[in-house]
């Protein structure tokens, strides 16, 4: 059966992932760096590796993300809103909405039975709801952005912040820490105020069960704990939350074929 | 900054009765309202010094003028309201679909500016209380406007008998008028404790009192004005004389957390003009023989907000002094030395004027800190050190 | 006697900065303020006292300034880092009418005469035109931020950014980087776009010649150069741009202390230890 | 600093001519002073035009200079002027924009060099409007007054009766009516007492009447769009809306609108549209654009997605519908026509439970235009157009169906917070999910 290879190139990371129909052989992640278009291809070149397969038995390439336009060589591209979207209906058909926590931006989008997108909101003209802010915070506390969510699951009162804005919720949670608060309840602070802006495009797009969270963000227990608990419904993450728009765009490639 | 801490020293200070019930109404904002609610009379919320609360009293119902909360986070609004809305009423409305509010029988919503105009429909469609009305109070004050104006006040009673069954007589009108004078005049004397130097009230027990007393009905509101005014009037003078006398300009400034920022750097906030606070005290209603005609005079041209166009004055400098010239007579009487002008980011009415307030205060030799912000404690850390620099700069 | 040694410590949201002051300044040290926040601002302190050779106890006076100025136990007293600023700058550079200060956390722009702050802005609630803004642009770039400067001189077109949120302007740069923009123009772009909004900040004051560029930002040759083409008009940069403050500390601490002793008054001064600061009150 | 822009493909003859209508008007201002005219710094959409022009004064827009200022994107010098002197960067920058020009004309006693299109004159009085929908039109000639003392400011109410589904407008468009026609009544005692001449009531008749005619036409024209292809998008109309906007009541603007109806008629004929390939029919829902960023236009275009209807500068209505009483007094039947325009869509909203007017314009359109999904633009820095949006889209979900929709973030003027490349990234995932349901439609 033909290959397909799904390339997303996004803002922070890029990620590949080689399918046979819906089945995952192989995946890799690497930071964007300088240069999309090469990111892209070492990226691909890694999962490729990893599965053992050749460039030439790939048949369909798909690419999508931010960088989606420096995938010369792919058959398809799409927004990663649609590959979310293929990506989360292939793992969990009975999903509606989909939540992706991106580095810069959050979306909400809704699905149909098809698993296409009928609606998305994007986050406003601010990182409040973004994988940015766990970045900013991470830093300042000088621990791994993978770290984040265990830490949160810990807190026992979150700090509850008075600023949406990323770079200035780092500086207050500078203070807070000053004023004595635990790296726990900081991060879980984040949650909630993250949530609670992700919660605002979930309601705009409107909820429909079943829910599912992705991207980078998705990694992040505390996270996906807080968001589900402000939703009140149960969220779905995906078993690699990071490829699933790269898993996706694999997926529309092999749906619609070369056209 | 702590304020939990500040806070704490100004509850300290208030030993006496009236203050501390005045702290407990400002705390639990709107309990009595709750309570009068529970005893079955319908309470009515609203936003803005532009509401005739005379006609709401003369209604039989509780006027509650809506409050935000400055160390609450917006975390609902947003999915219903553009935050490109002023921060203040994003805050409260905020805090209505959160249910802080859900004991309103319903709400009135003068027509202030675009940031209250433009949500109209998105409050009454969230809230969907019983009782709405969108008082459509016009922005400019000719014949015809004072015209235009009685007759929507017309209309508003209309609307209010339907939804309260009563008729609201021209007696209980000119009975609610007075009580609101006397209401005005009870808190005009408070202010005059804040003339001694140092202040017999604090800026921050002040705007406690002001908070308190837009939350209650006016008899029970002027009783406790002037308990506090029994109580502040028994201080002796303190001995820390000289420090900076400060006048707070703004509007909706209802949280106590902006006079502790201030006062927290040493100085004493003396006065302000704020929409909360001597832009709700300083004008009465007239006698007139038909009372919508003080009412439509008293919003429509006394009251100053910056949403009223003033025409008045031959030339651009008198038509200042009619703007601005109040101000100039607060800096004089309370002997003012600098003045905080605070205008919430995305607030166009206030906005627009800063460079004329700015420059026909400083004229009259008091110098202005200009401040824009949210409607936030998350940046009052940064606000201190700007008010701290200001009076290191004014300072002999 | 009038006194012999004084200090100044300016805690900013990144460095510690110190300057111990004699008849002259005869000691300074900049040390990291800490992410943890002024921890670590009684250690710059010791360097410095170390570096001068003298005991805490030596100090006459001491005065905090800085964004963690509040609680420091070794202080007799705090002033702001504008007061602080105009003085030590006026005693550098009497000519100086303006100062433009970009700092970790917040940029300010400084009118004075004689000394004294005449006038003065603050950078609003946003992170444009800080120097938390070139950190963020340096990480997503991969330039050391000691390096921006003058990697930013070598651009042949500076890039437009027309974002001014810091996080928004990141993914602009960053999209721009992957359609091929070189990094100098990248950089150049960044430093126009701080200037932009550090002039637009500054004009409110009206601004005057001299004027004086201090804080981190002053050592970013690049950023320099881009206010000086903003302004139309050269800048000056003291020799040591990140201790204005303190050193306007020290020398606010010796006035202080010379107006009590000739006033006969005794000097207002607290009974400081060297320990850890904390946070606001 | 100013970018040079390649300019959006028009895709009709008269929108390339609606540019000179803008440079006409800003010319006008600069030679008014030797042809002994009177200038008035005015604003759009008041109610105002008919008089001023019957009075042979020259109207000088701001929001036409400043969003000329914008689409060429040198408009970030004149923000600073005004941010110089604490004006905040979050309120109306149409009127920052103008007013930070104002500023620096009045320093030099002159344009400033290099101000697109030779810049506006001095005007000789300033006419303000206090109404529903804005208040930088009270606050921004308030502003302006503060570096042009000498000149007289008129500011008059233009109101209408507010949205209440529970109330019947008619009861109250009598009041409103007559205080919009004494406040327009005042309006002409004013330009009297600045032109020192007196109103010519009958040439004012003829203009209102004139008025009247441009707005049937102007809607028969747009009517036209109804075609597939569509011969004419949102893209152009915010060029064509030139005439309509800021030359009420000439003949100029009416003869524009005959050649718009003449060419749209023969590209109908001919089947051009405005995409390659049409594939999806959109609604400008609300917001005014991004003027330096027109060409998204384009964008949305070259995906074969075109706005066939907007919301957005179609402040006309065929006048038959607004069923407007008889009238002697042209100042009555220009309050009657103003009223009537923003509350005809009410009975409608009364008729769905849960709608707001609003939205039943944007169903209409929908309906009428044979649309599949809505765009809204919110600038950051206009409440009065921009506040509700989110609201209004809640509300289309609920009362009319989950139609795509996608709510774009920026300006008008101030470009600092658009980013080119991800509102292309937005509108790509809006065409993807309009295919979806076209899909599914079909």
């Amino acid at each position: 059966m033909a290959l397909a290879v799904g390339i997303d190139v996004g803002s922070g990371f890029s990620k590949a992932v080689v399918c046979e129909g819906s089945a995952i052989l192989s995946s890799a992640i690497l930071p964007s760096g300088g240069s999309y278009r090469d990111t892209a291809t070492r990226v691909a070149d890694e999962a490729l590796d990893k599965a053992g397969v050749a460039r030439a038995a790939v048949s369909l390439w798909a690419a999508t993300g931010y960088g989606a336009a420096m995938v010369p060589f792919a058959d398809l591209t799409a927004t990663d809103i649609s590959c979310h979207a293929s990506g989360v209906h292939c793992l969990f058909p009975s999903v509606r909405t989909v939540i992706d926590v991106g580095a810069q931006f959050s979306k909400a989008m809704r699905l149909d039975g098809q698993g296409k997108v009928t609606n998305f909101v994007l986050n406003e003209k601010c990182a409040g709801g973004s994988g940015k802010f766990l970045q900013l915070i991470a830093r300042m506390l000088h621990i791994n952005v993978e770290e984040i969510g265990a830490l949160s699951l810990k807190s026992g009162n979150p700090v509850a912040f008075t600023t949406g804005c990323a770079v200035f919720a780092e500086s207050e949670a500078v203070s807070r820490i000053a004023e004595g608060a635990l790296p726990e309840d900081i991060v879980a602070g984040v949650h909630k105020a993250m949530a609670s802006k992700i919660v605002n495009l979930v309601v705009r797009v409107g909820l429909a069960e079943d829910c599912a969270v992705t991207g980078g963000g998705a990694n992040d227990a505390g996270l996906v704990k807080t968001i589900g608990e402000e939703i009140g419904v149960k969220v779905l993450v995906p078993p690699e939350p990071q490829i699933t728009a790269a898993y996706g765009a694999a997926q529309l490639v092999q749906a619609k074929g070369v056209p | 900054m702590g304020p939990g801490q500040i806070r704490g020293r100004a509850m300290a200070q208030t030993e006496s009765r009236g203050l501390s019930r005045a702290d407990r109404y400002y705390t639990l904002y709107g309990s009595r309202a709750r309570e009068l609610k529970r005893a079955g009379i319908p309470v009515i919320g609203y936003l803005s010094a532009l509401c005739p609360v005379e006609i709401l009293t003369a209604a039989g119902v509780v006027p509650l003028r809506l409050k935000g909360n400055m160390s609450e986070a917006i975390t609902k609004a947003d999915a219903h309201m553009e935050t490109i809305v002023c921060p203040f009423v994003r805050n409260v409305f905020d805090a209505a679909i959160k249910g802080q509010y859900e004991y309103l029988d319903g709400m009135v919503m003068p027509h202030q500016c675009d940031s209250m105009d433009r949500t109209s429909d998105v409050w009454s469609y969230n809230l969907n209380l019983p009782y709405w009305h969108f008082l459509n109070f016009p922005h400019t004050t000719d014949n015809p406007s004072l015209e235009f104006t009685r007759e929507i006040l017309r209309i508003f009673i209309a609307t209010l008998e339907r939804f309260t069954g009563k008729k609201i007589t021209r007696d209980a009108l000119n009975a609610a008028i007075q009580s609101h004078n006397r209401n005005r005049s009870a808190m005009r004397l408070l202010y005059s404790f804040r003339k001694a130097d140092p202040p017999l009230i604090s800026g921050t027990e002040m705007m406690k009192v002001l908070v308190a007393a837009m939350s209650l009905p006016v008899d029970e509101s002027t009783a406790l004005i002037e308990e506090v005014a029994g109580e502040v009037g028994q201080r002796k003078g303190g001995s820390a004389k000289g420090a900076s006398r400060i006048m707070l300009v703004g509007d909706q400034i209802d949280d106590a957390a902006i006079p502790e920022t201030i006062e927290g750097t040493g100085a004493c906030l003396v006065m302000d003009d704020l929409s909360i606070g001597s832009k709700m005290y300083w004008q009465d209603v007239d006698a007139t023989d038909d009372p919508i005609e003080g009412i439509a005079e008293r919003y429509l041209r006394k009251l100053k907000l910056p949403t009223t166009y003033v025409s008045t004055g031959d030339t651009y400098q008198e038509n200042l002094k009619a703007r601005f010239g109040h101000m100039v007579r607060y800096i004089d009487e309370y002997k003012v030395n600098g003045v905080v002008l605070l205008v919430y980011k995305y607030c166009d009415p206030y906005g627009f004027e800063v460079p004329a307030a700015k420059s026909f205060i400083e004229s009259s030799g008091t110098p202005v800190l200009y401040i824009e912000d949210e409607y936030s404690l998350s940046s009052l850390a940064r606000v201190k050190t700007r008010i701290e620099a200001f009076l290191e700069m004014i300072a002999p | 006697m009038m006194g012999t040694y004084f200090a100044g410590v300016d805690i900013g949201s990144t460095m510690t900065k110190v300057v111990i002051l004699g008849e002259e300044p005869i000691a300074s040290f900049i040390g990291p303020t800490g992410p943890e926040h002024r921890k670590l601002a009684h250690k710059v302190m010791e360097e410095a006292l170390g570096s001068a050779r003298l005991a805490f106890d030596d100090l006459d006076y001491v005065v905090a300034t800085g964004y963690g100025r509040i609680n420091v136990p070794f202080a007799d007293k705090q002033v702001t880092e504008i007061t602080c600023h105009a003085k030590g700058v006026h005693s550098l550079l009497p000519s100086a009418k303006t100062i433009i200060d970009i700092g970790g956390q917040d940029s300010k722009g400084i009118k004075i005469g004689n000394g004294k702050v005449l006038s003065f802005v603050m950078n609003d609630k946003c992170a444009a035109g800080t120097g938390r803004f070139l950190e963020v642009i340096a990480d997503a770039l991969g330039v050391p931020l000691s390096d921006l400067g003058t990697v930013g001189l070598a651009a042949t077109a500076p890039a437009v950014i027309s974002n001014t949120c810091t996080v928004f302007a990141e993914a602009e740069v960053i999209s721009q980087l992957a359609g091929g923009e070189s990094v100098p123009n990248l950089i150049a772009g960044v430093h126009m776009a701080i200037a932009s909004r550090v002039y637009a900040m500054t004009a409110k004051l009206k601004i005057e010649a001299d004027v004086v560029v201090t804080g981190g930002g002053a050592k970013n040759i690049g950023l320099v150069k881009a206010l000086e083409d903003r302004l139309r008009m050269p800048v000056l940069v003291p020799a040591e741009p990140l201790l204005t403050g303190a050193l306007g500390a020290a020398l606010i601490g010796r006035g202080l202390y010379a107006d009590a002793v000739i006033s006969g008054e005794p000097v207002r001064r607290r009974a400081k230890r060297l320990g850890e600061a904390t946070f606001f009150s | 600093m100013a970018e040079i822009k390649k300019p959006r493909a028009l895709a009709t003859q008269a929108a390339g001519k609606a540019g000179k209508f803008g440079r006409a008007n800003l010319a006008a201002t600069l030679k008014a002073k030797e042809e002994g005219k009177k200038v008035a710094y005015t604003y759009i959409s008041n109610g105002q035009d008919e008089i001023i022009r019957a009075m042979d004064i020259v109207p000088a827009w701001g929001e036409n200079f400043a969003g000329i200022c914008g689409a060429k994107r040198d408009a970030e010098k004149f923000l600073q002027k005004a941010e110089a002197d604490n004006f905040s960067r979050s309120i109306c920058t149409y009127a920052t924009c103008t007013i930070g020009f104002d500023m620096w004309r009045e320093e030099l006693g002159r344009i400033p060099e290099g101000t697109p299109w030779g810049g506006m004159g001095r005007p000789d009085m300033i006419i303000g409007s206090a109404q529903q929908l804005c208040d930088p039109r009270i606050k921004w000639p308030q502003a302006t007054q503060h570096y042009l003392q000498d000149v007289p400011v008129w500011v008059g109410s233009m109101y209408y009766p507010p949205w209440d589904p529970h109330v019947d407008h008619r009861e109250q468009e009598q009041l409103y009516v007559k205080f919009a026609t004494e406040e327009l009544r005042d309006l002409v005692r004013f330009c009297e007492k600045h032109t020192g001449r007196k109103m010519d009531w009958d040439r004012l008749s003829a203009i209102v009447d004139f008025t009247d005619r441009t707005w049937d036409l102007f809607i028969d024209t747009y009517e036209l769009r109804k075609a597939h292809p569509t011969p004419m998008d949102t893209g152009d109309a915010m060029n064509t809306m030139v005439p309509l906007t800021f030359n009420l009541g000439t003949e100029e603007a009416y003869n524009f609108y005959k050649e718009l109806y003449e060419e749209l008629k023969g590209k109908i004929a001919e089947k051009k549209g405005v995409a390659g390939d049409e594939k999806y029919r959109l609604v400008w829902g609300a917001g005014l654009p991004s003027w330096f960023a027109l060409g998204d236009f384009q964008y949305f275009n070259d995906k074969g997605a075109v706005f066939p209807a907007e919301v957005t500068y179609r402040n006309a209505e065929k006048v038959e519908r607004l069923d407007l009483p008889k009238t002697n007094d042209p100042l009555e039947h220009i309050a009657w026509r103003w009223v009537r325009f923003w509350t005809h869509w009410y009975d409608r909203a009364r008729h769905r439970p849960g709608s707001i007017p609003k939205v039943e314009r944007i169903i209409e359109y929908l309906e009428d235009y044979d649309c599949m999904g809505v765009v809204f633009h919110s600038a950051f820095s206009c409440r009065s157009w921009h506040a509700g949006i989110v609201q209004q889209a809640e509300i289309l979900k609920k009362v009319y169906g989950d139609v795509p929709m996608l709510i774009m973030e920026g300006d008008i003027v101030d470009i600092s917070s658009y980013n080119e490349a991800d509102t292309h990234h937005r509108i790509d995932a809006f065409v993807e999910a309009l295919e979806a349901s076209r899909k599914r439609r079909q």
